[in-house]
């Protein structure tokens, strides 16, 4: 499968999932018309920017996601929303006019600066350090379909961006943009791991794990990692990724807080949901039967030794953050003082993140078996 | 035969000791068969038990003279075989005492008691160490004699020159000290004290009594023979006839008596570091060994 | 026509120095909408007057509509001027002022003109995205950033219009389209900020980020 | 192959299915509610040690090397599970973050060792020290053995059992098999004996002396547990060692004595494997049975439970006799083993030095080990109860029953014990004229009438001189409450043993790394200005490097 058409895929399906967890999370109101327009309208735009193969056109469709997320992010419409929708905008506006540059200078033949505009343009989008500033920010104050929806597409669709060009690249500036695509993935893991240990939002925690993973999609990318391995690790994130954000909505929903050291005991409380949030934790962080385990193995196999040593090193950083986190978040009972009471969930908000790790399981299940046997 | 000498001449040996603390000490003292006479009478009379104890303290007596006698059988003494040797057998002569001193400690314990307890908080503080000092003076053994059973080991012969025979002597002076350690002599118990404090194995017995009481006595009578005789065997080549190997342990004896009159006991906060140089002198004695190989 | 090209390019250059060395937003309006009715210019005159459709939308978008709009902003909110800039403004003028001459500087010495409609056209590009950049960077009202927004986009629409770049109409028109959308967004933002933080001081919008601050607000 | 995994194998179903028969009993009250999830974690942690185990049989080389790092990733998910089971506390929280993530990490070393052994450019050393790293976090390696005084008294007893049983002992497993697949044995045999040598002596004296100040019994257990490895270590350094001979020996016509080192040495090393599997596993429920009947593990606050629980408290007893490897209990003849390799190898004139380091940490290691496991014996059940012990009675039979399976090896050993003791008990009960009578007074105490359970010694006052003697290592915490007064007032004096790895090394490097990261901070530091200048400088740079 081409990489469009993947990514076309794993896009659908994260916008059948959120639209509808949105109708039990949202629902239908005079206030959320604006929320049905734009949702769609958004899956529209990434749409476009999967299918049109003309590189401007190709901008003007990404150039319109940011536009139309950006009153979704706003939803909720409080203060931290309207400053996180006002940063996405201005960083998200600068990246993509660079790319725009930089699509210019590609296209005049001018490839090295060229690439390097619109690496910097699309990788802000695609939330590469340190160009992800926004990304924290917008993942946390958007609500959770949301924010499943642009961690899981949106950031894909500006990976898939950046690939185009790379393959329009001569043969001899290629590896030039394979080391920086490395060096920009890299450091986005430098950093999702920095910002993960002792992260005291689980919100913003989710963020900066899509940073880690554009991080070692790039770095899988740059290194020609295997097609499967590389695909999969696009779709196995994708999916868990939804799955947690809508999770982690729902968390917001009950405590009313996004503060990791108010929620206590969830596995007293909140079974189903701490199962979920432990599994899906488990699973972002290549947890063994989550896809993403084998794919990092793969991964370790055939980068340079260096980099895997780094990825390894790095990514455990990572773990021990968010075990740390989801420890404390589902076990014990806790410091009755600090922590929030849980106010009772329907449980259709469970369906999707419940489906959303079946089909992870099933789907990688069986996809593997199939590559072992063949 | 010399398993039955051992168990028949074992409690003379403490009464010599006590025999030559008295001379020293300008006494007519008690007489070197008192020991017999306090077993036979220990023997008749009835155990009375601690209220706190349970079973432990009941077959902890039993138990440790048991141990101390299996041990006895491998122990070669005068160049004849003992009753039982195989290769390592040293380790289970050392270990089986390690049991009879875990039994000891664990029933002292069981009484509720401060006293006991101090004593064998103090007994494993040593025995502990001792351990490490025994099994480099075993490590040496088997270097230099090229045996792995206590029988080859403790065949010393007489040396031509004296360099060659200063590892050993550093090995037996590094017994010496463990002799005197773990059968809770001067300097480290005063077994005649009458202040429980100060004392060791005898603050462990406290309660014990009647035939109890007895078996301990005579298991420490012949632990103290076990070690004695492991010294003599260390230096005195087999050569020599073997009514002279039970003379010297015999001779034992009085010399233990006079080191524990001629000094008292040390507090027990130095002790340690007399143990520690007994362990250097053990570890010496293995590393020259091991470097004329 | 070059002739022509070089004044109007000529003439951005000041206006890039107006707009770092005023601090009046009302001056910073009027220079950008100046800015924007020169770019709208700019490919009628590479390409020979071809394109006068085009040529009219962008006039009418850049040089009309969008100045409407932040003055609109600008009213609602109530703000005059840009009181405390990060960079003060003869410090700003002097820092565009040396990017301007180090800019023709690299681009004459690397001689990456060869093919561009006039010499002056690239180096003039690279100034203003710049000084869109700067303004964005060293200003603190968020009426001032998005006037920088939109001369970074002019500086990319000027290199878009040297080397002739034929997108089709249908883009052409899509690029315009998302820039208006984006600052008609932003100024509905810009509104709502003046009204939840009774200010538009971007510096007040810094609630969001990592100091090991706890987040204990309730939605 | 086989008989190795059938070794591993043993323990790990005869203390699972003693664990599980156990854990009907220990769970009580809210456990008992949330039981389906101890027993899911429970079996899942069994049946992922049985498939590590089971993927070395696959033959393929990747594929054994996946699974493998699959079970073994899966078993640590699954246990810590268990060691998070009752976590309420902030302290044990941490304990299962720390299990978690040493587990993880054992499972990063592994990845990397698998990924890189098929690079002909990594030497076999660097992957051989990854190995050592990856399983020596599992077999509790100081200083890599942390987790275990943290995770043993977090997790349910029966849990304890089987991690510290079982679980522990297939890092080895692993070290060998993944060393033989992934190495060449000349090559390796010299690393990986001195390293077990090493590791081992700091296993064994570091374990047992740590052990020894421990009030808590399942802490206290958790280091003697590093202790044992530390002798299996040993043995299997030992063996190792032979491998290191090959040249030499053809020369010397003394192939059959260093065959014989080997056999003996891992011979041992096998035993004490399982041995320390039955007497850790029956130990650690034991301990969970004390728990469960009063509610502490402090043994400085428990004492005289033999006669409230006579079975939970033999048991205990005897397997503690047992684990101290004092004859003629099976653990010691394993050390037996072991030991007689290392007198025969000096007597031999081979190998001897490391023989000779080898006798004597072993020497001192049991020392040690016999006064730490008579330590926690007389201070949990013998003596005088030092609270109120009405209340508290024989655990249920099921709990019984568990330690029982356990106690088979430990009861056949005891038969001819039993036998030896007889004489002389009989003597005593039918010979001497008042064997018989068995009168019971108070404790005599130099005569004082009214003893209290407070005046006999705690267990930690009971270790205290032997852990003086070593307190430059020890390094405890002294809380003296003391008054200067004239008159005697209340004073107290109390004394805690950390673990110096965690506290002094540890616990540092982790902070000072967090608070580097935090450094990075500025990145998010919440200003747009500072954000885009970000963005540009890194443009710049891109740039720069491009133009270069």
């Amino acid at each position: 499968m081409t990489l469009s058409k993947l990514i076309l895929a794993i896009t659908t399906i994260l916008f059948v999932g959120c639209t509808i967890h949105s109708i039990f999370y949202i629902g239908f109101k005079k206030r959320t018309i604006l929320y049905w327009i734009l949702l769609p309208l958004f899956f529209a735009a990434m749409c476009a920017a999967c299918l049109i193969e003309n590189l401007a056109g190709m901008w003007v469709a990404i150039e319109a996601t940011t536009l139309l997320s950006a009153p979704l992010i706003c939803y909720h419409y409080t203060a931290e929303s309207l400053e996180a929708m006002w940063k996405y905008l201005i960083i998200c506006s600068i990246g993509i006019g660079l790319a725009l540059f930089g699509t210019l200078l590609f296209m005049n033949g001018w490839y090295i600066p060229g690439f390097v505009f619109v690496l910097a343009g699309y990788g802000t989008k695609m939330g590469l350090a340190p160009f992800h500033t926004w990304l924290p920010d917008a993942h946390s104050e958007a609500p959770g379909p949301v924010s499943a929806f642009l961690s899981g597409a949106l950031l894909n669709c500006s990976f898939l961006a950046i690939t185009r060009f790379r393959d329009l690249l001569p043969e001899e500036h290629i590896v030039f943009a394979d080391n920086a695509i490395l060096a920009l993935g890299l450091f986005s893991l430098f950093i999702a791991a920095v910002f993960i240990v002792r992260q005291t939002d689980y919100k913003r925690l989710l963020a900066y794990s899509s940073i880690e993973h554009m991080g070692l999609i790039a770095i899988m990318y740059s290194l020609h990692a295997d097609d499967f391995i590389f695909q999969s690790h696009i779709a196995a994130h994708s999916l868990t990724k939804m799955m947690l954000f809508l999770v982690a909505g729902n968390l917001l929903l009950a405590y009313g807080t996004r503060n990791i050291a108010s929620v206590h005991g969830l596995g007293r409380t909140m079974k189903l949901h701490a199962a979920l949030w432990m599994l899906g934790i488990l699973f972002i962080c290549g947890m063994p039967p989550s896809a993403l385990f084998f794919t990092e193995i793969g991964l370790v196999c055939s980068a340079p030794i260096w980099v895997a040593s780094v990825v390894m090193v790095l990514l455990f950083v990572v773990f021990a953050g968010m075990s740390k986190v989801a420890i404390g978040m589902i076990f014990g009972q806790g410091d009755k003082l600090h922590s929030a009471e849980a106010k009772p969930i329907s449980w259709t908000l469970s369906i999707v993140p419940v489906l959303a790790l079946v089909v992870h399981f099933l789907v990688f299940a069986i996809l593997f078996l199939c590559c072992f046997y063949a | 035969m010399n398993l039955l000498i051992t168990l028949l001449l074992a409690p003379l040996l403490i009464g010599l000791v006590n025999k030559t603390k008295a001379f020293f000490a300008g006494r007519k003292g008690a007489s070197v068969f008192q020991l017999y006479y306090d077993l036979l009478k220990l023997l008749k009379k009835s155990t009375v038990r601690s209220s706190s104890s349970t079973w432990v303290f009941d077959l902890a007596p039993i138990i440790s003279l048991t141990a101390i006698i299996a041990a006895s059988v491998m122990l070669p003494i005068g160049g004849m075989k003992p009753f039982v040797w195989f290769t390592g057998d040293a380790i289970v002569f050392f270990y089986l005492l390690g049991v009879a001193r875990f039994f000891t400690v664990l029933s002292a314990r069981d009484v509720a008691s401060a006293f006991p307890d101090m004593g064998s908080a103090r007994e494993v503080q040593f025995s502990a160490i001792v351990e490490a000092i025994v099994f480099a003076c075993l490590a040496f053994l088997a270097l230099m004699t090229g045996s792995s059973s206590l029988s080859g080991m403790l065949t010393a012969e007489w040396c031509e020159e004296l360099a060659a025979a200063v590892p050993l002597l550093l090995a037996a002076g590094a017994w010496g000290i463990v002799l005197l350690s773990e059968n809770c002599r001067v300097p480290f118990d005063d077994p005649e004290t009458h202040l429980e404090l100060t004392m060791i194995h005898e603050a462990m017995i406290l309660d014990n009594s009647g035939p109890d009481l007895a078996f301990i006595f005579y298991g420490a009578a012949l632990k103290l023979w076990l070690f004695a005789a492991f010294l003599v065997e260390l230096i005195l080549p087999s050569s020599v006839h073997c009514v002279w190997h039970f003379l010297a342990i015999l001779a034992c004896g009085p010399l233990i008596g006079a080191i524990e009159s001629s000094m008292a006991r040390m507090r027990f906060k130095r002790t340690p570091y007399i143990l520690g140089g007994a362990a250097a002198m053990a570890v010496l004695a293995l590393v020259m060994e091991i470097m004329t190989k | 026509m070059n002739i022509f090209a070089d004044i109007i390019l000529a003439s951005l250059v000041i206006i890039n120095l107006r707009l770092a060395g005023s601090s009046r937003l009302g001056t910073l309006i009027r220079a950008v909408a100046l800015q924007g009715f020169f770019i709208g210019l700019l490919p009628l005159i590479f390409t020979g007057g071809e394109h006068w459709g085009i040529t009219l939308i962008n006039i009418a978008v850049k040089g009309v509509l969008m100045p409407i709009m932040l003055t609109y902003a600008m009213k609602k909110t109530n703000t005059k001027r840009e009181l405390e800039p990060l960079v003060g403004c003869g410090k700003s003028v002097a820092i565009i002022f040396a990017i301007t001459l180090m800019s023709f500087y690299f681009c004459e010495a690397r001689h990456i003109e060869a093919e561009i409609a006039t010499r002056l056209a690239v180096p003039l590009a690279f100034t203003t995205i710049a000084t869109g950049l700067f303004l964005i960077i060293s200003r603190r009202k968020a009426i001032t950033q998005v006037i920088g927004f939109l001369v970074f986009e002019n500086g990319v629409s000027i290199f878009g219009a040297s080397i002739a770049m034929e997108y089709g109409l249908l883009i052409e028109l899509g690029i315009l389209l998302d820039v208006f959308v984006l600052v008609f967004i932003l100024g509905i933002a810009i509104y709502d900020i003046s009204r939840t933080f009774s200010s538009i001081d971007i510096d007040k919008l810094n609630h969001l980020g990592d100091r090991g601050h706890i987040h204990l607000r309730r939605h | 192959m086989i008989a190795i995994a059938i070794l591993f194998l043993v323990p790990i179903l005869l203390v699972g299915s003693a664990a599980l028969i156990h854990a009907t009993g220990y769970l009580h009250g809210d456990g008992k509610k949330r039981q389906g999830w101890f027993y899911f974690y429970m079996i899942g942690t069994l049946v992922s040690m049985c498939a590590v185990v089971g993927s070395t049989f696959l033959g393929d080389k990747v594929m054994t090397m996946l699974a493998f790092i699959l079970a073994w990733e899966s078993m640590g998910l699954f246990s810590s599970g268990l060691v998070g089971f009752e976590s309420e506390s902030k302290e044990s929280k941490k304990a299962t973050w720390i299990y978690l993530l040493s587990c993880h990490a054992g499972a990063v070393f592994l990845i990397l060792a698998g990924a890189f052994s098929f690079r002909p450019e990594v030497s076999q050393v660097v992957i051989f020290f990854l190995l050592l790293c990856g399983f020596g976090l599992k077999i509790g390696f100081p200083p890599f053995h942390v987790w275990l005084p943290e995770a043993h008294p977090a997790a349910p007893a029966p849990a304890s059992a089987v991690m510290s049983g079982a679980m522990i002992p297939l890092g080895f497993f692993g070290l060998v098999f993944w060393t033989g697949v992934t190495c060449e044995t000349k090559v390796i045999a010299p690393y990986f004996a001195w390293s077990m040598l090493i590791l081992g002596s700091l296993a064994a004296l570091g374990g047992i002396l740590f052990a020894l100040p421990q009030r808590n019994i399942k802490k206290l257990l958790a280091f003697s547990s590093v202790e044992n490895m530390g002798v299996i270590a040993l043995g299997l350094g030992l063996a190792a060692f032979t491998y290191t001979q090959g040249d030499l020996l053809t020369l010397d016509g003394k192939a059959s004595v260093v065959d014989g080192i080997f056999t003996l040495a891992a011979l041992g090393a096998a035993l004490h494997i399982v041995n320390h599997a039955f007497l850790k596993g029956g130990l650690f429920l034991g301990a969970g049975s004390v728990l469960r009947m009063t509610g502490t593990l402090d043994a400085d606050k428990l004492g005289g439970l033999m006669k409230k629980m006579p079975w939970t408290g033999t048991l205990f007893t005897l397997n503690a006799f047992g684990l101290a490897a004092l004859p003629p209990l099976p653990a010691f003849l394993s050390e037996l083993c072991i030991y007689i390799a290392a007198i025969y190898a000096l007597s031999q004139g081979v190998l001897v030095i490391p023989a000779a380091i080898i006798l004597i940490v072993m020497s001192l290691t049991g020392g040690i080990a016999a006064a730490t496991y008579a330590k926690i014996v007389s201070a949990t059940f013998l003596g005088e109860a030092r609270g109120d012990q009405s209340e508290i009675k024989e655990t249920p039979k099921s709990m019984i029953a568990a330690q029982l399976i356990l106690f088979i090896p430990v009861a056949i050993m005891l038969i001819p014990a039993l036998l030896m003791i007889a004489p002389l008990w009989l003597f005593r009960r039918f010979l001497c004229p008042r064997g018989n009578t068995k009168p019971r007074q108070l404790t005599w105490d130099c005569g004082y009438e009214a003893p209290t359970a407070r005046m006999a010694w705690t267990g930690t006052a009971f270790s205290q001189p032997l852990a003086d003697t070593f307190k430059a290592v020890l390094r405890p915490r002294t809380h003296v409450k003391s008054t200067k007064d004239i008159f005697p007032k209340e004073e107290a004096i109390a004394t805690e043993t950390d673990d110096i790895v965690l506290a002094r090394g540890w616990n540092p490097v982790f902070h000072l790394s967090a608070r580097a990261m935090q450094l990075f901070h500025l990145f998010q530091s919440g200003s747009l200005h500072f954000y885009v200048l970000v963005m540009i400088l890194a443009i710049a740079a891109l740039l720069i490097w491009g133009a270069f």
